[in-house]
């Protein structure tokens, strides 16, 4: 676990109160943050979770060249040029990432990608972009955070492990609070886990149903099939492993509760199945509208992700995986994803914003990326700075910088940066880009549509 | 009428759009006038003749030869016709085509006909994902046509198909037939898991055994007599050593489903 | 008045008169052919006459599995009706009631034709609204749940203008000798494809002529043939060494298979001793084909 | 681009200053109409052409959390309508709901300059502002969803009547709203509370705060009187979409006691009939109500056949639409303060109640006494997409395409209207009034909607055409605060509108009230609640004229 | 087995120091297994054991998990490079790879 660095002696105290931490979807900002000027680190961070402070007390200036090309030290206007021109000679240049930076820094990134005519997707591609596709084909019975925290009183998380990857879920938004309907929190609730796995988020529930690995889908299919009244297999147990009479309960309970809501984590949209385990929670929680009031949710990873989508799609009408090389934008899952068009070898120039494909993505895809030329923002080293052409060293958005951020709710919320640093943000360095691919590109050398 | 004849001499960087290789675009052009059509090389707007040596004139019937792996929507929106291509071929092979035929002599990649309504397209070596199926966000996927894939293809074959005839020589992979509003899916080998999953109505037929979803419900083993109507057409369009008198005369298992949905749709699997 | 011979048998000068009818052909398949044939007879059955049956119907062939949609045994029936409007009821009427309900038949549609009729259509609504439809290569057939399965039907079937009424009448010296040449007669004319003969066995032993003496009846019997009636009611047309005789009725898809029908009947009564070969007519007024016996023998 | 243009010749209809189709020139200068321009000023030469202010949408949704679902929701729609860049300006996605850019420049291509989005609950204004920023050409500003609030009622429940206004004014200065909006009061609760249900009456009791809609609404257009807004409540009735809804929205502008009250896309709540049963047109009554009492303003929400979006805060109206045919359907609640629901929507012209909406509509249009007071709109996309207006406009004007339009709809529907014995046809300064000087009047925009020395330069130049549709669906220049974004129909340059916003005054102390119930009740930190004034790109205080 | 990557805490604070810094690179190349399957495969806490699928192949250190924690049949492990190696890369026309629930070959490296 984390600790904080012994504060030292410094009277160039701040103390910065209701600061947002970024570090995951649920973007609580309500952290008090006690920075230390001097030594431009946050030295304690109030509220946050293990996860919030280390992002807090991890995230201190580093010595680092603003700019590398190809491994020497450059100018940030030399970083900048090279970056256009990389991206200008390119026939598919793609941009991908974007989840761990402000919307700001979002919408000139499209920009960008129009202007050039690119391809450009963010780590929702491979989050919860499932969840948006399943939304797309049936639509989604949603609320805020606070609403589950005023009212839910049946809470089922499926396929996460928000103890590890959410922590404040459970305590700020969804079990413990108490809210405008639920005046004795916990108490009020009961709290249902579905996992392969015991976590360490199963001891808060009040019922835990272990799926067989792989039979997410048929479960939920089954609880719709009991939900509208019809009959399921009789091998629903052997098939699933879990029991008929432990469904029936469920089921029972479900449409019984008052406000109830499914969270779904990315157990269901990584695994066989993807966008259909999205759409099967998605269609089981507008099933049960016809008995009561039932919501869904995915919980979303990254501090601004959901940021990402919206931008992207307010931007072109598309939520991630949007390709401009026709001068208007198109959307196929598959075909400009960026996973596929790495893996197929069809990029032939990336820029990678705040994220680090190549120590995630699939063997193949990291393959490609070592052969193209790669732009990278990012603020720590990472496997896809080393193998850039460009790398640039950013501030850290949230500490950093100010910026506006998408809770996995879709609640906007602007960032209170606590100590300023040398480095510029990803949204100097994309409008740097934008500017100087926006004059290569001028006049009669526009890309207009075809 | 001799066929026009387009040569890949050039192997693209990226992937080429090339909904212009098309007879609804070639038809009566010159040689020049289709080296000269448009194709879209990533973003930069390209000329057929800077990909392929093109002979003869534009006609109904057109032969491509080359790996066109990386070559998309070669056929879109034909009405009639015919496209032979020697190799593989890219995404959306005969998008929104509605009459004439397709010939794929190797494999195809993802989205083989989407949006079509009628004509066929035939496939002698595999297919990827979402043979015949709607694009994100479509409540229908193809309203006619036949696809007949010889080898074997992915997931989500005919999602929401509306009407048509997609047969599979070899494996499909999992949710075939997902939210099918009808048609009729033929699968001569194995399938993944899932299939049917929402499907409103349509037919799912597979030779080989399969796992079915908890919401489909076993109705009776018996000889479907519309089936064979199907197996015989099969049978004379190629899929002769697939398709055997057990399979035209045998027994199948029908399963109906899918009962979160309309439940009219059904799996016959068969079993001997 | 030429006179014409063939061996033995006179052929009189005259012509059969026929009608502008509406013709579909089903054909229906099941596992064996007896099945089939159980079917067919049970859809043909009463429908020798548009008098009083309102249609004409028989079995045209039967067709050998490898030629049948589904490759069943089948059998060919041809369905004839006097206007275009009526057709559809007795199609969806016979093969709901004589095909359906015979265990494992399918029925099709044997025409094509731009115009056709919706039966299939009609009749899925047994299914009760558990019907299926399936379009194979251009064609929707309904899979209507039944007892035994599923009994599968065409939507449409084609119909189209075909020819009702073309004749022959075979004198001869006995009633046997003329019903021999008339079962030889059937056997040939059957062998055209198109073309179907309404009446028992093709063989019709109480012809009739138009009109009666009584308001009721449209149509009564063709005293001038019956031998009985020869003194009473002074027929001088029936020659006297005439015993008996027989008509054919051929019904076809055109007037072409219903001549070459005809003129295969003449040739097999011919063989057999006829005495002479007639037709009936009503003075031309009425039908608006007119088969003339010895256009046909040339 | 020269800060000075005269515009020579053109036949020019600006209703606000009494000018009805007079061939005059206009004069510009730094994107203001003045009384003369020097030699050097560009001109156009407007013979034979039609000149109007820019066009005012005063009711659509085209921004914020709802309307980006419902832009999610549908990639195959805009796969089908692709909106291309051009040299000068971004590219987008068209459809129902378009992009951002596309909206923006669709209104723009048909000679529109301000649109105000219609419903936002506060805490998702920084999402809308972000999205008005990215929707080039017009000016916008948003109403803000306060009618469901659950502080202000408990403010209401507890009496304090004062407090509740500061609460309103705090709010709209918050999020920099342009006045307040209340959708189907008092259903929130009902809604999310007690299993999807919904109000009925205007007088029913809201469960935990024994008041009653009717009290609500009331309250608000008191309010909103008093602190002087510049437009007064947006209010979209109870009962949206019911037969016999006409007693509700009779009540609600009975509520209004003589005040300033707007009631939102009227035709939606002029049914007649009795509850569950088939309705029937309830215009003439609405219409009469309206024409004698000059404090309600209106706009239609027309319904135009073809595709269309339910997108709303009312979510047990959208939960209705959803059970009459099971497809996507989108639920979103927001904490304290709103419900939402979005789904696609299809009218048709064999359908009954379709048909009779939309001869509603035009109705409720034909029988207008006062085209100041009746506005256009078809509450985009709800009643179908605002690219609709040109053909609405037709419609309008235009006896004889109506009776052919007619004849091809649900007759039933018909008969139980009187729009085939209508014979009005709207002039081109009617059009000019329910397009520009009106909106701009019930908006309180003194600068927008009229060519007055002093108004904004915002201009529509058309080419004259018999067929209206045709000539407002293209106009030959749009010009925006001065500069020419359109010309030749086509973009000469991108263009950046402003945010219209006001700033009611207000007693800070209030904000001692809302705090501690953010703390118990919301999710989010109370100091990051209100968005400080430096986030706002563009933008222009409206004055507000307050009456204490 | 069927190995499921995910978050794990520790994953997520390593994260934060850097992922080139040891801490990270330890956290995402240790596996756990169930006790029934470690002792299967005659492993012990802190063998390395080689994960192989289709795609590719990797060395982690194993800890054992209760059986009723983990069940038998799978292996956890949290995201990082490691589990990159054995991804596939067809999304099945979702832009996702199958990244968790990989069918993977367990073999103890001799040390």
């Amino acid at each position: 676990m984390p600790e904080a660095a012994k504060p030292k002696e410094s009277k160039n105290i701040r103390i910065v109160k209701d600061a947002t931490c970024t570090f995951c979807g649920c973007v609580c900002d309500d952290m008090e943050l006690t920075v230390d000027l001097d030594a431009h680190r946050i030295t304690k961070a109030k509220r946050a979770c293990v996860l919030g402070r280390a992002w807090f007390y991890e995230h201190t200036l580093e010595d680092r060249p603003v700019v590398l090309i190809d491994g020497k030290e450059a100018t940030l206007d030399e970083g900048l040029d090279e970056a256009a021109r990389i991206l200008v000679d390119a026939k598919f240049p793609i941009t991908y990432g974007l989840s761990d930076c402000p919307c700001e820094a979002q919408r000139v990134a499209v920009d960008i990608m129009d202007t050039i005519n690119g391809n450009i997707d963010t780590t929702t591609s491979v989050c919860h972009g499932p969840s948006g596709m399943a939304f797309q084909g049936v639509g989604e019975s949603t609320a805020t955070l606070g609403e589950i925290k005023n009212r839910a009183d049946l809470v089922i998380y499926w396929g996460g492990n928000p103890a590890e990857s959410h922590p404040r879920h459970f305590t700020r938004y969804a079990v413990t609070p108490k809210g405008m309907f639920i005046p004795n929190g916990k108490k009020d609730r009961t709290v249902v886990l579905v996992d392969v796995r015991k976590t360490p988020s199963t001891p808060v529930a009040d019922i835990f149903m272990r799926v067989k690995p792989g039979k997410d889908f048929e479960l939920l299919w089954a609880l719709r099939a009991l939900v509208k009244g019809k009959k399921i297999s009789e091998n629903i147990e052997e098939q699933t492993g879990v029991s008929r009479e432990v469904l029936d309960d469920l089921v029972e309970r479900m449409k019984n509760c008052q406000y109830g809501v499914l969270f779904m984590g990315m157990g269901l949209t990584m695994t066989r199945g993807r966008h259909f385990n999205s759409g099967a929670i998605y269609s089981l929680a507008s099933d049960l509208n016809e008995f009561t009031h039932f919501v869904a949710k995915p919980v979303r990873g990254h501090g601004n992700v959901t940021g990402a989508d919206n931008v992207v799609s307010w931007q072109t009408g598309y939520p991630f995986g949007v390709n401009f090389n026709r001068g208007y934008p198109r959307f196929n899952p598959g075909e400009f994803t960026t996973s596929d068009v790495l893996a197929r070898g069809e990029a032939d120039a990336a820029m990678i914003v705040a994220s680090d494909p190549a120590s995630n993505f699939p063997k193949k895809a990291i393959e490609h990326l070592e052969k193209i030329p790669v732009i990278s923002m990012d603020v720590k080293e990472t496997h896809t700075t080393r193998l850039s052409r460009v790398r640039f060293a950013v501030a850290t958005y949230g500490i950093n910088t100010g910026g506006t951020v998408y809770r996995m709710d879709d609640v906007p919320i602007s960032l209170r940066p606590a100590f300023d640093s040398p480095f510029p943000t990803d949204q100097e360095v994309l409008e740097g880009i934008r500017q100087r691919v926006k004059k290569m590109l001028s006049g009669s050398k526009a890309r207009v549509a075809a | 009428m001799s066929a026009t004849l387009l040569h890949l001499h050039t192997q693209p960087q990226v992937p080429l759009e090339a909904e212009t290789l098309s007879p609804a675009t070639i038809a009566g052009l010159s040689e020049l006038g289709i080296e000269h059509l448009q194709v879209m090389h990533g973003n930069v707007k390209a000329k057929v003749g800077d990909f392929f040596k093109v002979t003869g004139k534009g006609t109904p019937d057109i032969h491509i030869e080359g790996d066109l792996a990386k070559v998309k929507m070669i056929g879109a929106c034909m009405s009639e016709g015919r496209v032979i291509i020697e190799g593989n071929v890219g995404m959306h092979v005969g998008i929104g085509m509605s009459g004439g035929e397709i010939l794929v002599k190797g494999d195809a990649t993802d989205w083989v006909g989407p949006e079509m309504s009628g004509g066929r397209i035939t496939v002698l070596g595999d297919a990827g994902h979402m043979v015949g199926s709607a694009f994100r966000g479509q409540s229908t996927g193809i309203t006619g046509g036949e696809i007949f894939i010889h080898g074997s293809a992915k997931n989500e074959i005919g999602n929401s198909m509306r009407r048509g005839l997609i047969a599979i020589g070899g494996d499909a992979g999992d949710f075939t037939a997902v939210s099918m509003r009808a048609g009729t899916i033929i699968v001569m080998g194995k399938m993944g898991v899932r299939t049917g999953a929402g499907m409103v109505r349509g037919t799912v037929v597979c030779f080989e055994e399969s796992q079915i979803l908890p919401s489909f419900e076993y109705s009776c083993r018996y000889q479907p007599l519309f089936l064979r109507l199907y197996l015989i057409r099969l049978q004379e369009h190629g899929f002769e050593e697939k398709i055997n008198d057990k399979h035209i005369n045998g027994n199948y298992e029908r399963y109906s489903g899918d009962a979160v949905e309309l439940n009219r749709g059904e799996i016959l699997l068969f079993s001997g | 008045m030429k006179v014409m011979r063939i061996k033995k048998t006179e052929i009189t000068d005259t012509f059969a008169e026929a009608f502008g009818m509406w013709g579909a052909r089903v054909v229906i398949t099941a596992d064996t052919k007896q099945w089939a044939r159980a079917a067919a007879a049970s859809m043909t059955g009463f429908a020798t006459s548009v008098i009083r049956c309102k249609l004409e119907a028989a079995v045209e062939c039967e067709v050998p599995p490898e030629a049948t949609p589904d490759r069943r045994p089948g059998v060919s029936v041809l369905l004839f009706t006097m206007s275009s409007k009526t057709i559809a009821g007795q199609l969806i009427d016979r093969i709901g009631q004589c095909v359906m309900t015979c265990p494992t038949t399918a029925a099709y549609n044997g025409l094509e034709s731009e115009k056709t009729v919706s039966v299939g259509g009609k009749l899925r609504f047994f299914g009760d609204g558990y019907q299926i439809s399936k379009l194979i290569d251009g064609r929707r057939m309904w899979r209507i749940p039944i007892m035994e399965g599923e009994f599968l039907v065409e939507e449409s079937f084609g119909i189209r203008p075909a020819v009702g009424g073309g004749n022959l009448i075979l004198l001869g010296t006995s009633q046997r000798i003329a019903l021999r040449a008339a079962t030889a007669a059937t056997n040939a004319m059957r062998e055209v494809a198109g073309v179907f003969l309404p009446f028992p066995q093709g063989v019709v032993g109480s012809g009739s002529k138009v009109g009666s003496r009584y308001k009721s009846m449209i149509a009564s019997t063709n005293d001038r043939y019956c031998p009985t009636l020869r003194s009473i009611a002074g027929q001088k047309t029936l020659p006297a060494n005439v015993a008996a005789g027989y008509e054919i009725v051929v019904d076809g898809l055109n007037e072409y298979v219903v001549k070459e029908a005809m003129r295969r009947g003449i040739h097999a009564a011919a063989d057999k001793g006829t005495l002479i070969v007639t037709a009936g007519n009503y003075g031309g007024e009425l039908g608006k084909y007119k088969f003339y016996l010895h256009d046909i023998l040339n | 681009m020269p800060s000075e243009l005269k515009i020579v010749n053109g036949r020019v209809y600006d209703p606000a200053n009494d000018i009805d189709g007079t061939v005059k020139d206009l004069c510009v200068k730094d994107g203001k109409i003045v009384d003369s321009v020097s030699k050097s000023a560009s001109r156009i030469n407007a013979h034979g052409m039609v000149v109007m202010p820019g066009a005012i949408d005063i009711h659509c949704h085209i921004a914020g959390p709802k309307v980006n679902l419902g832009r999610k929701l549908m990639p195959e729609d805009h796969r089908l309508d692709v909106h291309p860049k051009t040299a000068v300006t971004r590219s987008g996605t068209g459809g129902i709901i378009p992009s951002t850019f596309a909206t923006g420049y669709r209104y723009a291509t048909m000679g529109y300059t301000t649109a105000m989005e219609a419903a936002v609950p506060p805490i998702t204004a920084r999402h809308v502002l972000e999205e008005l920023d990215d929707t080039p050409v017009v000016d916008k500003g948003f109403y803000v969803l306060l009618g469901n609030n659950a502080f202000l009622y408990k403010l209401l429940k507890e009496g304090r009547k004062k407090e509740f206004k500061e609460a309103i004014a705090w709010w709209v200065n918050s999020v920099h709203a342009y006045t307040v909006k209340l959708v189907n009061t008092g259903s929130d609760e009902l809604w999310k509370g007690r299993k999807n249900a919904n109000i009925t009456d205007v007088n029913e009791r809201i469960d935990h705060y024994d008041i009653t809609p009717s009290f609500v609404t009331e309250s608000f257009i008191e309010a909103a009187h008093e602190l002087g807004l510049p437009h007064p409540p947006h209010i979209h009735c109870n009962n949206l979409g019911h037969s016999g809804n006409i007693s509700t929205t009779l009540d609600t502008m009975k509520a209004a006691q003589g005040r300033r009250a707007h009631m939102a896309h009227i035709q939606f709540h002029s049914f007649g009939g009795e509850m569950n049963k088939n309705p029937v047109s309830g215009a003439r009554e609405i219409i009469d109500y309206i024409n004698d009492h000059e404090n309600i303003t209106t706009d239609v929400g027309q319904v135009m056949f073809g595709k269309a979006m339910a997108m709303t805060a009312d979510a047990p109206l959208a939960w209705m639409l959803r059970n009459v045919k099971i497809d996507k359907w989108v639920n979103a609640d927001t904490e304290c303060e709103s419900g939402c629901g979005v789904l696609p929507f299809s009218y048709q012209e064999s359908i009954y109640t379709h048909t009779l909406q939309w001869a509603m509509g035009l109705e409720l249009f034909l029988m207008s006494k006062d085209p100041w007071r009746v506005l256009l709109s078809t509450d985009h996309p709800n009643g179908g997409s605002f690219m609709n207006y040109p053909k609405l406009i037709r419609l309008l004007m235009d006896s004889a395409y109506r009776r052919e339009a007619l004849q091809h709809i649900n007759q039933k529907a018909v008969a139980k209207t009187v729009l085939p014995e209508l014979e009005r046809e709207y002039t081109l300064n009617e059009i000019a009034i329910i397009t520009r000087a009106g909106p701009a009047r019930a908006l309180g925009l003194k600068n927008k909607g009229h060519l007055g020395v002093g108004a904004d330069a915002d201009i529509t130049i058309y080419t004259e055409d018999e067929d209206r549709e045709q000539m407002f669906n293209a106009p030959r220049y749009v010009i925006k605060d001065g500069t020419i974004v359109i010309k030749d129909h086509e973009f000469a340059t991108d263009h950046k509108g402003k945010l219209l916003h006001s700033k009611p005054g207000y007693n800070e102390d209030i904000a001692t009230e809302i705090e501690p119930f953010f703390e118990d009740y919301y999710s989010v930190k109370f100091s990051n609640y209100a968005i400080s004034e430096d986030y706002l790109h563009e933008h222009e205080e409206v004055p507000t004229n307050p009456k204490s | 087995m069927i190995l499921v990557p995910g978050r794990s805490q520790k994953q997520g604070t390593s994260l934060n120091k850097g992922k080139l810094k040891d801490e990270y690179l330890e956290v995402t190349t240790t596996a756990e297994l169930n006790e029934q399957d470690m002792r299967r495969l005659k492993l012990s806490n802190g063998d390395k054991i080689r994960l192989k699928s289709d795609i590719g192949q990797t060395v982690v250190t194993c800890i054992s998990k209760k059986e009723e924690d983990l069940p038998s049949g799978m292996i956890f492990i949290p995201y990082g490079p490691s589990s990159s190696q054995l991804m596939g890369s067809d999304t099945a026309a979702s832009g996702m790879p199958m990244s968790k629930h990989m069918q993977v070959e367990v073999t103890k490296v001799k040390s």
